[in-house]
């Protein structure tokens, strides 16, 4: 018996570099060889999915990109699918971003999604209006008068010569929020300055350490759902039926989870020996 | 209408402003007058004394680290306020504090306010300009940076108190691994569980921003805080009532919608 | 003195008093001013600012250089960083202006500036950034140790938000989970009564109960409900913890206002060292 | 595939196993990335501000193109301005789209002080941009978390907890008694914030109560940074592994490969002197407790 004990404490007071070793091992393997497990929507997800389902055709949508590279693997799956689900629906998609490398995310996702995948026209199906520094003060111009703030899109033409800006002036005109956020400025400041004070819907996609955060405000019905990190992205690939690279990385998520937890029960065990040895000395 | 130079419909907000504000203004004077309030305490607080003292017996600095955002987030400024007090203290117990910013306008102000508690301590010859020292903007090469000044340096004791996001766990492991005493205060949500982990005291949410009140002794800041717990009751007041009424209005049909009056455009 | 002091005083008096007020004015030039200049004034204000800092850290390296201190080759490197990025943000675009205007380089594809930015400022901060699914791993087997009630708790909800959001968490069934809670009681039942055979009865007794049900219900992976993890953490995420989340929130709300009026009204004045 | 990308990969690959080798421990891969990393980003935010805010925001508005004219022409301050820096200050004017506003020349001779404190007989000049900066956040603050975070919070707190239409428990659907754990756990957290008073009694037990919804919180919280964190670790690794084709020489694969074979050797080469010469202790730092 005190040689299980004995080896339970061992693990107990391991060197911390062979966990790292561990986690990076049953990170890289699934993402080499996939299993495949299924996916569930869960309901904060098939809320934002809903939401838009239910848009009337032809609706005016404007989703914000503000995330950077470095959450791009949480971020960019959601706004493929996001862009993915309004194109097919055939609703008007404008594109800003909050943060200054946002503005490289949105370009690819537009070129993979409205450019290759559906062939969509620049100023008839979409508009880019790109990045403008200033954070929520970006959000109040927006909601005050966006044609102040926005006078030329991102590729210099002139806004008033896109025929799809004709009739859109501040938040009001538009009938949805999508927010692809990864920290400040992003879905909070769209709340707090935005979506609140005029009413319209919005929902949002966040990475997964900011879920708590936003909660609340769902909670509240601020907003009508969120999609929580990668799986809340590999979700909505699995609503909108279009599987991709955040479906692919639910394997290794889940492995990682399950060692992660693995770890927490023999710290434990070698945590209650030891006590229980200290109290018999 | 009548009024052309206000909105109305945040008058309900307003009206609410002028309450909270004067029930603060009512306690800060009534303090300023004398009137005493007990303060419950606060283990993390009492805590950043014993850490300076640990730190001199070590012969090791103190890092102090006042978050990642400038000086438009309110918890900046309480950082560099609480800085304030960790530097009197520093000075003391004559150890030496080094402090890493990633905002210049910090830097300025973190300075400002070193310089000045080193000068009311008498210390002035000890106040160094470079202790408060910037590296960079960008989160994680600051988050690089000040790992490194924590393995090479082996601070005896690490504060944490501003705005932080994800850094905070790489700074709070880093420490935790060179074996130092960690305190951290912040508000940020997402922020304080890695802290409460990882930390050996966290002062979570309000508390931190009550910290500046407890540090100081100050009777016109203790009024404040005590000020704020007014507030926070009749906060929780008006959730009771409201649902009161709530469960009234959809039961039973009074004629009053308190989410109505409670939405502010 | 007057100008070290009052003045700034007087100037955190004016702006705060106009942009906490200008919420409620409808006038265009005050809403212009809260809307939009007075937060750009500021952006302004933080890009001269950096200059300052940039100068600081050059200043403190070249010193490391200049007194051969200890590491002061990595010094070296830091400063060649900071003027390669200089020069490809001020100096150097490479590209002919018909591609990018200089402002524009910062932006556009093919630029030193952009080549930059690519491989090796973001490389960099998504690696540090990834470094935390390490650390988190090393600090949850550290911290998650049951030592009281609140731990305990911590622990569970953790771990339950953990496994229920991944798709492997959608094929643990339920009874799998009711096994699970008859053993961990049995564990607790045998740490608190210290009687075997009474923890031997109340295991045995549980685990002949959950397997009669399930052959009752025909074992169904997410019923009953409460037991399924999926299930568990959603209701966790949108209750208790919302309800947490809230008090703090409200408390942080709270203390961000307080603070707010106090350095409004010149209570609080120790941030320009008073 | 261009040269410039190809290097760029093998850069890149280098960097990113320079900064992963501070997890074996602190080591000149790191300490060399870490050093390049603090240069290189202060020099990356020097020129995204002025780019993005001095040039266009500030500059923009005081010469702004839509009022130099090619008729009216340019005034002489900016003509010397422009021959200084021809691209900061193009000719024509500034088109950013803005028009001219002097007043924007508060921001500048803030600024201006702001970069003069630098001499330390007139340090003090920085007091008033941070004065400026301290009365903006206050004041925007203010409202916005008293709008957002507490009436909000309140008013989504406020329901009709017996509503007939809905049923008494259901575990993710609102019920009757989700509603309560929503009220018991927000008002119970509050009172454990409640500093004037001393928590014994009712008050005490209360915000004993509060604190075990703080702990779910923070647990849930934990839960989902674990997620988030991995996700990350899963796109790092997905780019190194893109790395390590043909396409681009196997970078990855080589610099692996020679950053364990240095830090293996290194480490033996230690070992050897420590056998040596007697441990100093230096290198326990790294274990846990």
């Amino acid at each position: 018996m005190s040689k299980i004990q004995d080896t339970f404490l061992k693990i107990g007071s391991i060197d911390r570099r062979w966990i790292f070793l561990i986690i990076a091992a049953v990170v890289i393997v699934p993402l080499i060889f996939p299993v495949g497990l299924p996916i569930r929507p869960t309901d904060t997800t098939k809320n934002v999915y809903d939401s838009i389902e239910k848009l009337p055709a032809g609706s005016n949508v404007l989703l914000s990109v503000e995330y950077s590279p470095s959450t791009r693997p949480e971020n960019h799956p959601m706004t493929i699918s996001i862009l993915r689900h309004l194109f097919k629906n055939n609703h008007k998609v404008f594109i800003t971003c909050l943060w200054p490398d946002g503005q490289f995310m949105a370009q690819d996702a537009i070129n993979q999604v409205a450019k290759q995948e559906f062939n969509k026209t620049y100023g008839v199906d979409y508009v880019f209006l790109g990045f403008r520094p200033g954070n929520e003060a970006v959000v109040k111009g927006i909601v005050s008068n966006l044609r102040k703030l926005y006078t030329v899109d991102v590729y210099q033409k002139k806004i008033d010569e896109i025929p799809l800006m004709n009739g859109i002036n501040n938040f009001k005109d538009f009938d949805f929020l999508f927010s692809s956020s990864a920290g400040f400025p992003g879905t909070i400041e769209w709340v707090q300055y935005a979506s609140d004070p005029t009413g319209i819907p919005m929902a949002s996609g966040v990475t997964s350490i900011q879920v708590n955060e936003v909660m609340p405000y769902v909670q509240a019905g601020q907003m009508v759902g969120v999609l929580a990190g990668m799986p809340g992205a590999a979700e909505y690939e699995a609503l909108i039926d279009q599987k991709g690279s955040a479906t692919s990385g639910m394997d290794a998520q889940s492995v990682a989870h399950l060692v992660i937890v693995l770890f927490i029960i023999l710290g434990n065990v070698s945590f209650f020996i030891e006590r229980n040895r200290s109290k018999k000395y | 209408m009548g009024h052309p130079y206000l909105y109305e419909d945040r008058i309900v907000m307003l009206i609410t402003m002028f309450l909270m504000g004067s029930t603060l203004m009512y306690n800060v004077r009534y303090a300023q007058m004398g009137g005493e309030f007990y303060l419950r305490p606060i283990p993390g607080l009492k805590a950043v004394e014993e850490a300076v003292g640990r730190s001199t017996e070590m012969g090791r600095p103190i890092l102090y680290v006042p978050g990642i955002q400038d000086m438009d987030q309110v918890e900046t400024v309480a950082g560099v306020i609480v800085l304030g007090h960790v530097a009197k203290m520093t000075a003391r117990y004559e150890t030496s504090l080094n402090v890493p910013v990633s905002r210049s306008i910090v830097m300025k102000a973190a300075r400002e306010a070193c310089r000045e508690s080193y000068m009311i301590e008498g210390r002035p010859d000890m106040f160094n300009e470079d202790m408060v020292h910037y590296l960079t903007d960008d989160q994680f090469a600051y988050a690089a940076g000040v790992n490194g000044i924590m393995v090479r340096e082996k601070p005896a004791a690490c504060m944490y108190m501003g705005k932080f996001y994800a850094e905070s766990l790489i700074l709070a492991e880093t420490g935790n691994s060179i074996g130092a005493i960690q305190i951290a205060g912040t508000a940020s949500q997402a922020q304080i569980p890695f802290f409460v982990t990882a930390c050996d005291y966290t002062l979570i949410g309000e508390e931190f921003f009550a910290a500046s009140a407890y540090l100081s002794k100050k009777p016109e800041l203790i009024g404040g805080v005590r000020g704020q717990d007014m507030i926070k009751a009749a906060v929780i007041a008006t959730i009771i009532f409201s649902i009161i009424i709530m469960t009234l209005y959809d039961n039973t049909g009074i004629g009053f919608d308190v989410s109505q009056l409670l939405t502010i455009r | 003195m007057i100008w070290k002091r009052q003045i700034p005083i007087l100037i955190v008096t004016i702006v705060g008093w106009t942009t906490l007020l200008g919420w409620f004015i409808d006038q265009p030039d005050i809403q212009e001013f809260v809307n939009d200049d007075a937060t750009q004034w500021f952006d302004i204000l933080a890009s001269f600012a950096i200059i300052l800092g940039a100068l600081n850290l050059i200043k403190l390296q070249v010193q490391k250089i200049l007194y051969q201190k200890p590491g002061w080759i990595y010094s070296v490197v830091a400063v060649m960083g900071f003027l390669f990025a200089i020069t490809a943000g001020f100096f150097v675009k490479g590209v002919d202006d018909s591609v990018a205007q200089w402002g524009a380089h910062v932006t556009t594809d093919g630029t030193l500036f952009k080549w930059m930015f690519d491989y090796m400022f973001s490389p960099m901060s998504a690696t540090m950034f990834s470094l935390l699914a390490f650390f988190v791993a090393s600090a949850s087997y550290r911290a998650f140790r049951i030592r009281n009630f609140e731990a305990t708790l911590l622990l569970v909800s953790g771990i339950i938000i953990m496994v229920g959001r991944v798709p492997i968490g959608s094929v643990i069934s339920s009874w799998f989970v009711m096994y699970l809670i008859v053993l961990s009681a049995g564990i607790y039942i045998n740490v608190w009564k210290k009687d075997m055979n009474t923890t031997f009865v109340f295991v045995a007794v549980g685990i002949s109960i959950v397997t009669i049900a399930g052959f009752m219900y025909g074992w169904p992976i997410d019923k009953p409900g409460i037991f399924y993890l999926p299930a568990i953490q959603e209701w966790i995420y949108y209750y208790p913890n919302v309800a947490g989340a809230r008090s703090i929130m409200i408390g942080i709300g709270l203390g961000i206002f307080a603070t707010s009026i106090r350095y409004i009204l010149g209570i609080e004045r120790s941030y320009i060292g008073e | 595939m261009e040269f410039s990308t190809i290097l760029g990969a093998w850069v890149a690959v280098f960097l990113t196993f320079g900064i992963f080798s501070y997890l074996y421990k602190d080591n000149p891969f790191y300490k060399f990335a870490e050093h390049l990393f603090v240069g290189v980003s202060a020099g990356y935010w020097t020129a995204i501000f002025f780019w993005t805010q001095i040039q266009p925001n500030l500059f923009g508005r005081l010469f702004p193109a839509k009022v130099y004219g090619p008729d009216s022409g340019t005034p002489f301050i900016y003509n010397l301005l422009s021959f200084i820096s021809n691209s900061v200050f193009p000719e024509g004017g500034i088109d950013k789209g803005h028009d001219q506003h002097f007043i924007y020349l508060i921001p500048l001779a803030l600024g201006m002080m702001m970069l003069l404190s630098l001499i330390p007989s007139i340090n003090w000049f920085a007091r008033w941009g941070i004065a400026y900066t301290v009365g903006m956040a206050a004041g925007l603050r203010a409202y916005g978390y008293l709008n957002s975070n507490v009436i909000g919070q309140v008013k989504g707190t406020a329901v009709n907890i017996f509503n007939s239409s809905l049923p008494f428990f259901s575990l993710s659907e609102p019920s009757i008694f989700n509603n309560m754990i929503i009220i018991v756990g927000t008002i119970c957290g509050l009172l454990y914030f409640y500093f004037s008073k001393e928590h014994t009694g009712i008050l005490g037990k209360a915000s004993k109560v509060g604190i075990y919804f703080l702990m779910i919180s923070f647990g849930a919280s934990f839960g989902f940074a674990v997620m988030g964190r991995i996700s990350l670790l899963i796109g790092r690794f997905n780019d190194l592994i893109k790395f390590s084709s043909t396409e681009y020489h196997h970078a990855t694969f080589w610099v692996l490969t020679a950053v364990i074979a240095i830090l293996g050797y290194a480490s033996y080469q230690e070992k050897e002197n420590k056998s040596q010469i007697a441990d100093t202790g230096q290198d326990s730092v790294q274990e846990e407790e």
